[in-house]
């Protein structure tokens, strides 16, 4: 994105380094902060190599630690970094088909993956993940010349173009036409994220997406007054939306057209919620009105409050 | 400086504390429990819901010295003897009812309480008694239903899982 | 049967158990061996010029270890912009110094004025205080209409004027305006993306260390992104060279794009604690958080669709103000820019598409990217003015909507980006089962949007004292709004 | 917060005495104060707290008055009240949030008669008295404007004494962010007639909105109310309403807090 | 914020403009004045403690009277730093008009501003408590001038002039001896 202005990139960044006995950390420079990264990220690694995920841990957040990471917003984590992670993987693997391969005294373009076990196609031989690893730190009848000891590898992935998520919301709400007071009722949201490797996660990244989105939409709101004094400047006048603000949310994600650019086919998925939610809000508030009579009422600017509603009715 | 003697925990603790040392200051300073966090200073975000004396209070609107002779619970005293999570901790875990966890701590207080006033309680009854808790990340959707589920009620007609 | 390990799987968080016994390291859970602590003394006028400092009394407390100003910071960098944003006259957006403390002016409250460090908060807070200053208040610019009027207060004596840079993208003019001129309707709506505060519910903290053995410093903070803390700071503002500087982000407790950028604080307790060879850490309150956090949104645009007779939408134009407060944030020349306009085109094959903004700075906090980063900007105008068309046309919003859809891939938009998949039309159908499904207001009555509404049931509400007797009407309604893609970087 | 010390006395004496020294000031439930303290807006030298006085704490139904110590919390005039006088039951279990109803107090609440709490409406709807440690108030007399009340320095308020009324309710409309009443309506009939108290509205605080007490007296109905409006002016105008739209909110909550009651 | 109002004052319309310019009168006007001192062509500095509520904050700052013209008008102006709680500052443009009969009408414009804390945590009563302030400070200027309607309203004024002030109006007695 340099060619955009950016004066940093929009990369990222995964090492994986394979111990001798075939657990795994993973250093990746998006960081988590309450996205579950560290439950995410090893259930990629865990598919991809066939071993358990309790094997796999995510090392974050340290730039003593991390090769170099453009960290986590823009709903970029898995469509990114996940890639570079991805990569760095695939990597390990080339690599460990090599070692399999030299201990099964096979071709690596033979070697195949599954469940954890390197085999030799066609054949019943095989030897599992934690040889593999262990003969690549304990590089006893290793041809060294060939292959270099160690299971690490790096991977920095800088992505083609952006993701494309999209979705359609909708807002069903109660407008009470004496004070002016918006209650949501029923809110749904239909998401197409392509693929998705943690539902629960991004189930609730909508949610969360949602609440904000109905908070901009009717509560929250940043008042200077005509001397720059911030006026909303504490909870006690900036309404954060609280559990009785917000409904349960019906939220789906089976529309799925993976992304065609990057290896997981995953597009973003933690701003959609606030994004898509304040005009279904806003366009249903709109639309009590007219339903109650009151159609000189184009619009009225976020957040919707009682007042602001009982002005608009007010003409 | 007083000497305020406690029990936190279910552990004895006695300290000097000047007058104005807060619950919370007391708890993270002092006792480096650090699980009770501070997200507001208008007494709104709950982050800081403790236990004393059986009762939620917000620790950061609170002086230790209040607390003299209290039996205090803090959510490090929220799991099992054994170490386990215990039901609402893992009502939260299994419904997903947390992302970046800062809030965490004041909403399994707050939810236990609400619990021991109110074994059953419907989804309103749970969303008016969270009106002291703040939550950014989940959009309460999941905190509800976690306590709903550790009350025992049945979740799974509840949308999108 | 869903699965229960590997890519597909819901699996439960690990996370969730330390976070939920009260085992989380978020930063101002650490305390480091003769760790000092900071308060910042922060403007409480919007604009002005600092004529006296004396910090002689407050220098003398109990306790206070040093205080530092902005005389301690000359000659050291400020904070940079990460986004270089060319104008429509191909010149470079107007780039004020973003200083660590400030230097003879403020510009907001909250500005950092001077920040003491001292043995205890409660001593820094009382020396913070003590701390004799005079500012000479200047007019405050808030309005952003205001701001670009001639003669307007500046908010940067250095400039010619308040605005940062005046962009325009997308479909040329002459593109721009056969489509209007071909219009059979034309629907115009003028709107605000009211301004916010991200509010991530841990506050933002920064610890630095400093190791004199071999000069190393450390910075713990609250941060979506450690590396570009580092580069930023250790390139642009202290000139420590990477190899000599950590950055540490722990457990983070929400950022929602607050904490991507790279702020004063951050800066100063790295520097200070080389100055004093002492731990410095700073955390924020909250009341603090509102003047001191970037904030988000705060648009005034004003939109239209050109459309044709067949309800095909073939034009579409927008001109925003966007605020960028009083300095530029990390990346907040790219917000209203790249991550905006290159979203106009939504869900629609609109062939022409021009967006026209102008960023302009006021007095105010910085504004920066928050919770989709213009993508609900740019998706709150195209879905509020697809609505009210679909209302003056006397049309179903979901037809029009459906009529106007991107319907094959990939889609070169005329915003310069190329879509590579989606498929709107499924998602819509999706919607819809969904709200039938789950007992929304019939599609009949959503059909008939100005129809008179009859009192529905008030179903459960969330405060009964406050709405426990509805008379008269209460009306129940939808509107169903197709959501513009947002994307990754 | 500045340095101060605090005092924890167990009687009203006690703490009348140590109210007396230089700076001191009472800390009821400390839900106000203590906020207002960590903002360093007030600087006493001596907290004394009201918590351990027994004798200032507790409800007791007597026929027709409910008499609530000074120092009972918001949580327990919602757990025992409720069988005596319903609507102030309502009232408390609204206030706040649960943690903060388990330390606010109705006296402190009472005490700092912020415009735009609950309490001073109950109290004045119910022509209720408060018992300080001197003498008894009636609520028309004992409210003075916001946050201005007829104590005098270091006079507690031990007990509040409402009469129950043949009917009552309390309806609040909440302000978002702080969820305090952006107005609130306390409606009580009584044989002798029917009083309205809002808060939340004025910039004068508590108010009693005499038309509609009297139009409610002869017919307490909401349809009584009909036609009846206040102005304005003088009203709380703030970012979450104006002084119109608070003045509005008065006629359609008085309505709605008669039908309530009804 | 902006607040206006006119009153009627009974006296001469020389005698409430001296009345304003006298810095012992100016103190008891200024609501929670503990301390005034200067002259009108110097300025004063004065300490100024006000509570509301829980809040108990003490301003230290000047006051100012300015466009003098005599007797017919001044701008009487004050800001004030309150510590943590920020500051406060107003600017009074006064009108007399003689309206015979040892009648003066006094006019006010008042333009107030707060900023800090005080902005921060109390927009839902500051324009109230300004509103409060300013018509206070009117009042205690009349009742100085003129006795107070009722006089156990009557400001806490020292001495005698007060016991005087109680039949009379403290000030008006001593200008028209």
């Amino acid at each position: 994105m340099g060619q955009l202005g950016a004066r940093a990139g929009l990369y990222d960044a995964a090492t994986v380094r394979v111990n001798a006995t075939g657990s795994i950390s993973v250093m990746v420079g998006a960081h988590s902060h309450g996205q579950g990264h560290e439950t995410a990220f090893p259930q990629v690694v865990a598919e991809m190599l066939g071993i358990d995920e309790s094997m796999i841990d995510i090392v974050h957040g340290d730039t003593s630690k991390i090769p170099f990471g453009m960290g986590t917003y823009g709903s970029r984590s898995l469509a990114v970094c996940g890639s570079a992670m991805v990569r760095a993987t695939e990597k390990i693997i080339n690599k460990a088909k090599k070692i399999a391969g030299h201990l099964l005294e096979a071709s690596d373009a033979d070697i195949e993956l599954k469940d954890g076990q390197f085999t030799v196609a066609g054949t019943d031989k095989s030897v599992a993940w934690g040889d593999v690893t262990l003969a690549a730190y304990v590089p006893h009848n290793y041809p060294l010349e060939d292959i270099e000891p160690g299971l690490e590898e790096t991977a920095f992935y800088d992505p083609a173009n952006f993701t494309y998520p999209s979705g359609a919301y909708a807002c069903e709400l109660e407008l009470d036409p004496e004070t002016g007071r918006v209650t949501i009722e029923r809110f749904a949201a239909a998401d197409d994220f392509g693929n998705v490797v943690n539902p629960m996660i991004v189930e609730g990244q909508v949610h969360g997406g949602l609440a904000q989105g109905i908070g901009q939409a009717l509560l929250e709101s940043c008042v200077y007054d005509e001397n720059g004094q911030l006026l909303s400047a504490s909870y006690m006048d900036y309404a954060m939306p609280r559990a009785e603000d917000v409904p349960f949310y019906q939220v789906d994600h089976s529309c799925a057209t993976p992304c065609t650019h990057n290896p997981l086919g995953v597009k973003g998925c933690g701003e959609a919620g606030a994004i898509g939610s304040p005009p279904a809000v806003v366009n249903a508030v709109i639309d009590a009105l007219h339903s109650g009579g009151y159609t000189q009422v184009d619009h009225i600017d976020m957040p919707v409050s009682p007042h602001r509603v009982w002005k608009a009715m007010q003409g | 400086m007083t000497k305020v003697t406690m029990t936190v925990n279910g552990k004895a603790v006695s300290k000097e504390v000047s007058g104005n040392t807060l619950m919370t200051e007391f708890l993270r300073d002092e006792l480096h429990l650090t699980g009770t966090h501070v997200g507001c200073d208008t007494s709104q975000c709950g982050a800081c819901v403790i236990h004393v004396d059986g009762q939620s209070v917000k620790a950061c609107t609170m002086f230790a010295g209040e607390a003299e002779g209290a039996s205090v619970t803090t959510i490090e005293g929220m799991a099992n003897a054994d170490g386990s999570l215990s039901v609402i901790q893992q009502a939260f875990q299994d419904h997903h009812g947390l992302q970046c966890g800062f809030c965490t701590p004041g909403m399994v207080m707050t939810a236990a309480a609400l619990l021991k006033e109110n074994p059953k309680p419907s989804e309103h009854e749970v969303r008016d008694y969270l009106e002291g808790n703040i939550c950014r990340c989940t959009g309460y959707h999941n905190i509800v239903k976690a306590i709903l589920a550790a009350s025992g009620q049945d979740v799974s007609g509840i949308a999108a899982e | 049967m869903p699965k229960d390990h590997g890519i597909g799987a819901s699996q439960k968080r690990r996370e969730d158990v330390r976070f939920l016994t009260g085992a989380g390291q978020y930063t101002d859970d650490i305390s480091t061996y003769g760790q000092t602590y900071c308060v910042f003394l922060r403007s409480d006028v919007a604009h002005g010029t600092i004529n006296n400092l004396d910090t002689s009394d407050a220098e003398a407390m109990p306790g206070v270890v040093r205080i530092f100003t902005g005389k301690d910071f000359e000659g050291i960098g400020g904070l940079p912009c990460g986004w270089q944003v060319t104008d429509k006259n191909g010149e470079p957006m107007k780039e004020p110094a973003h200083p660590v403390l400030a230097q003879g002016k403020v510009r907001h409250v909250g500005d950092p004025i001077a920040a003491v460090v001292a043995e205890s908060l409660e001593e820094a807070r009382n020396a913070a205080e003590a701390i004799v200053y005079d500012i000479d208040e200047l007019p405050a610019v808030v309005d952003m209409k205001a701001a670009l009027e001639a003669g307007a207060a500046k908010v940067h004596d250095d400039l010619d004027d308040n605005l940062c840079y005046d962009w325009q993208f997308g479909s040329d003019q002459a593109a721009i305006d056969e489509a209007f001129s071909n219009a059979a309707h034309v629907t115009t709506l003028d709107l605000i993306n009211n301004r916010l505060v991200a509010n991530p519910m841990e506050p933002r903290v920064a610890l630095g260390e400093y190791n004199r053995a071999n000069d190393e410093s450390t910075l713990y903070t609250t941060s979506q992104n450690p590396h570009v803390i580092r580069l930023l700071m250790g390139a642009f503002v202290l000139g420590i060279p990477e190899h000599k500087l950590r950055v540490v982000a722990p457990d983070v407790g929400g950022g929602f794009g607050t904490k991507i950028f790279h702020y004063a604080e951050e800066a100063f307790v790295t520097f200070a604690s080389r100055q004093i060879n002492r731990p410095v850490k700073w955390t924020s309150t909250r009341s603090e958080a509102f003047m001191s956090d970037a904030h988000g949104r705060d648009h005034v645009t004003k939109i239209e669709l050109a459309l044709d007779a067949d309800n095909n939408f073939i034009g579409l134009r927008t001109d925003t103000l966007a605020n960028m407060g009083a300095y530029l944030s990390t990346f907040s020349s790219s917000v209203p820019t790249w991550l905006h306009g290159t979203l106009m085109a939504g869900n629609y094959k609109t062939p022409a598409i021009q967006v026209n903004v102008k960023a302009v700075f006021t007095n105010t906090v910085p504004v920066d990217a928050y919770r989709g980063a213009c993508r609900p900007e740019a998706t709150f105008q195209l879905e509020r003015l697809v609505d009210k068309a679909a209302r003056e046309l006397g049309v179903d919003p979901i037809a029009l909507r459906r009529q106007n859809f991107i319907d094959s891939f990939p889609y070169s938009t005329p915003v310069a980006v190329e879509y590579d998949t989606g498929d709107y039309t499924a998602t819509m159908d999706k919607l819809e089962e969904m709200i039938d499904r789950e007992g929304f207001e019939p599609a009949a009555r959503r059909a008939r949007p100005m129809a008179s509404c009859a009192g529905s049931a008030s179903t459960a509400i969330s405060r009964p004292a406050a709405l426990r007797r509805r008379t008269s009407w209460v009306s129940s309604a939808r509107a169903p709004v197709s959501m513009t893609p947002p994307r990754c970087g | 917060m500045y340095s101060f010390e605090i005092e924890s006395p167990t009687s009203v004496a006690d703490a009348v005495a140590a109210l007396g020294k230089e700076e001191a000031q009472a800390l009821g439930g400390g839900q106000t104060l203590i906020p207002s303290l960590k903002a360093r807006l007030a600087a006493p030298s001596v907290l004394v707290s009201l918590k351990n006085i027994d004798e200032i704490k507790g409800v007791s139904i007597n026929g027709d008055t409910v008499t609530i110590g000074g120092g009972t919390t918001h949580a327990t005039v919602a757990a025992e009240v409720g069988s005596a006088y319903p609507a102030l039951a309502d009232l408390a279990v609204n206030i706040g949030d649960p943690a903060v109803r388990n330390r606010g107090t109705i006296g402190g609440s009472l005490a700092n008669n912020d415009p735009s709490a609950c309490y001073p409406a109950a109290a004045l709807a119910s022509g209720a008295t408060i018992v300080t440690n001197t003498r008894e108030i009636a609520a028309d007399d004992y409210f003075e404007g916001m946050f201005t009340t007829a104590l005098e320095e270091g006079e507690i308020v031990t007990a509040v004494k409402f009469p129950v009324p043949e009917a009552a309710a309390y309806i609040k409309f909440e302000q978002p962010a702080s969820r305090f009443a952006l107005v609130g309506v306390f409606v009580a009939k009584y044989a002798d007639g029917v009083r309205v108290a809002v808060t939340g509205a004025s910039e004068d605080g508590v108010f009693r909105w005499s038309e509609a007490e009297s139009a409610l007296s002869s017919n307490f109905g909401a349809d009584a109310l009909d036609g009846l409006s206040l102005s304005g002016d003088g009203m709380i105008s703030d970012l979450h309403g104006s002084g119109d739209y608070r003045a509005h909110l008065i006629a359609v909550l008085t309505k709605r807090a008669v039908k309530a009651a009804a | 914020m902006h607040m206006s109002d006119t009153r009627e004052i009974k006296a001469p319309r020389e005698v409430v403009w001296a009345a304003i310019l006298d810095p012992e009168v100016l103190k008891q006007c200024v609501p929670g004045c503990t301390e005034m001192t200067g002259s009108p062509e110097e300025g004063f500095e004065a300490t100024v403690v006000q509570k509301v509520g829980p809040v108990k904050a003490t301003f230290k700052g000047q006051v100012a009277l300015s466009n003098r013209n005599e007797p017919e008008s001044l701008t009487l102006s004050g800001e004030g730093k309150g510590g943590a709680a920020g500051f406060a500052k107003g600017g009074a443009d006064v009108t007399l008009t003689d309206k015979g009969d040892g009648i003066t009408e006094l006019h006010y414009e008042v333009e107030a501003k707060v900023g800090g804390k005080l902005a921060q945590l109390g927009s839902r009563i500051i324009d109230g408590f300004a509103k409060k302030m300013a018509d206070q400070f009117f009042t205690n200027l009349q009742d100085a001038v003129e006795g107070p309607a009722d006089p156990e309203d009557a400001p806490e004024a020292e001495g005698e002039a007060a016991e005087e002030g109680k039949k009379k109006g403290w000030f008006k007695r001593m200008v028209s001896n």
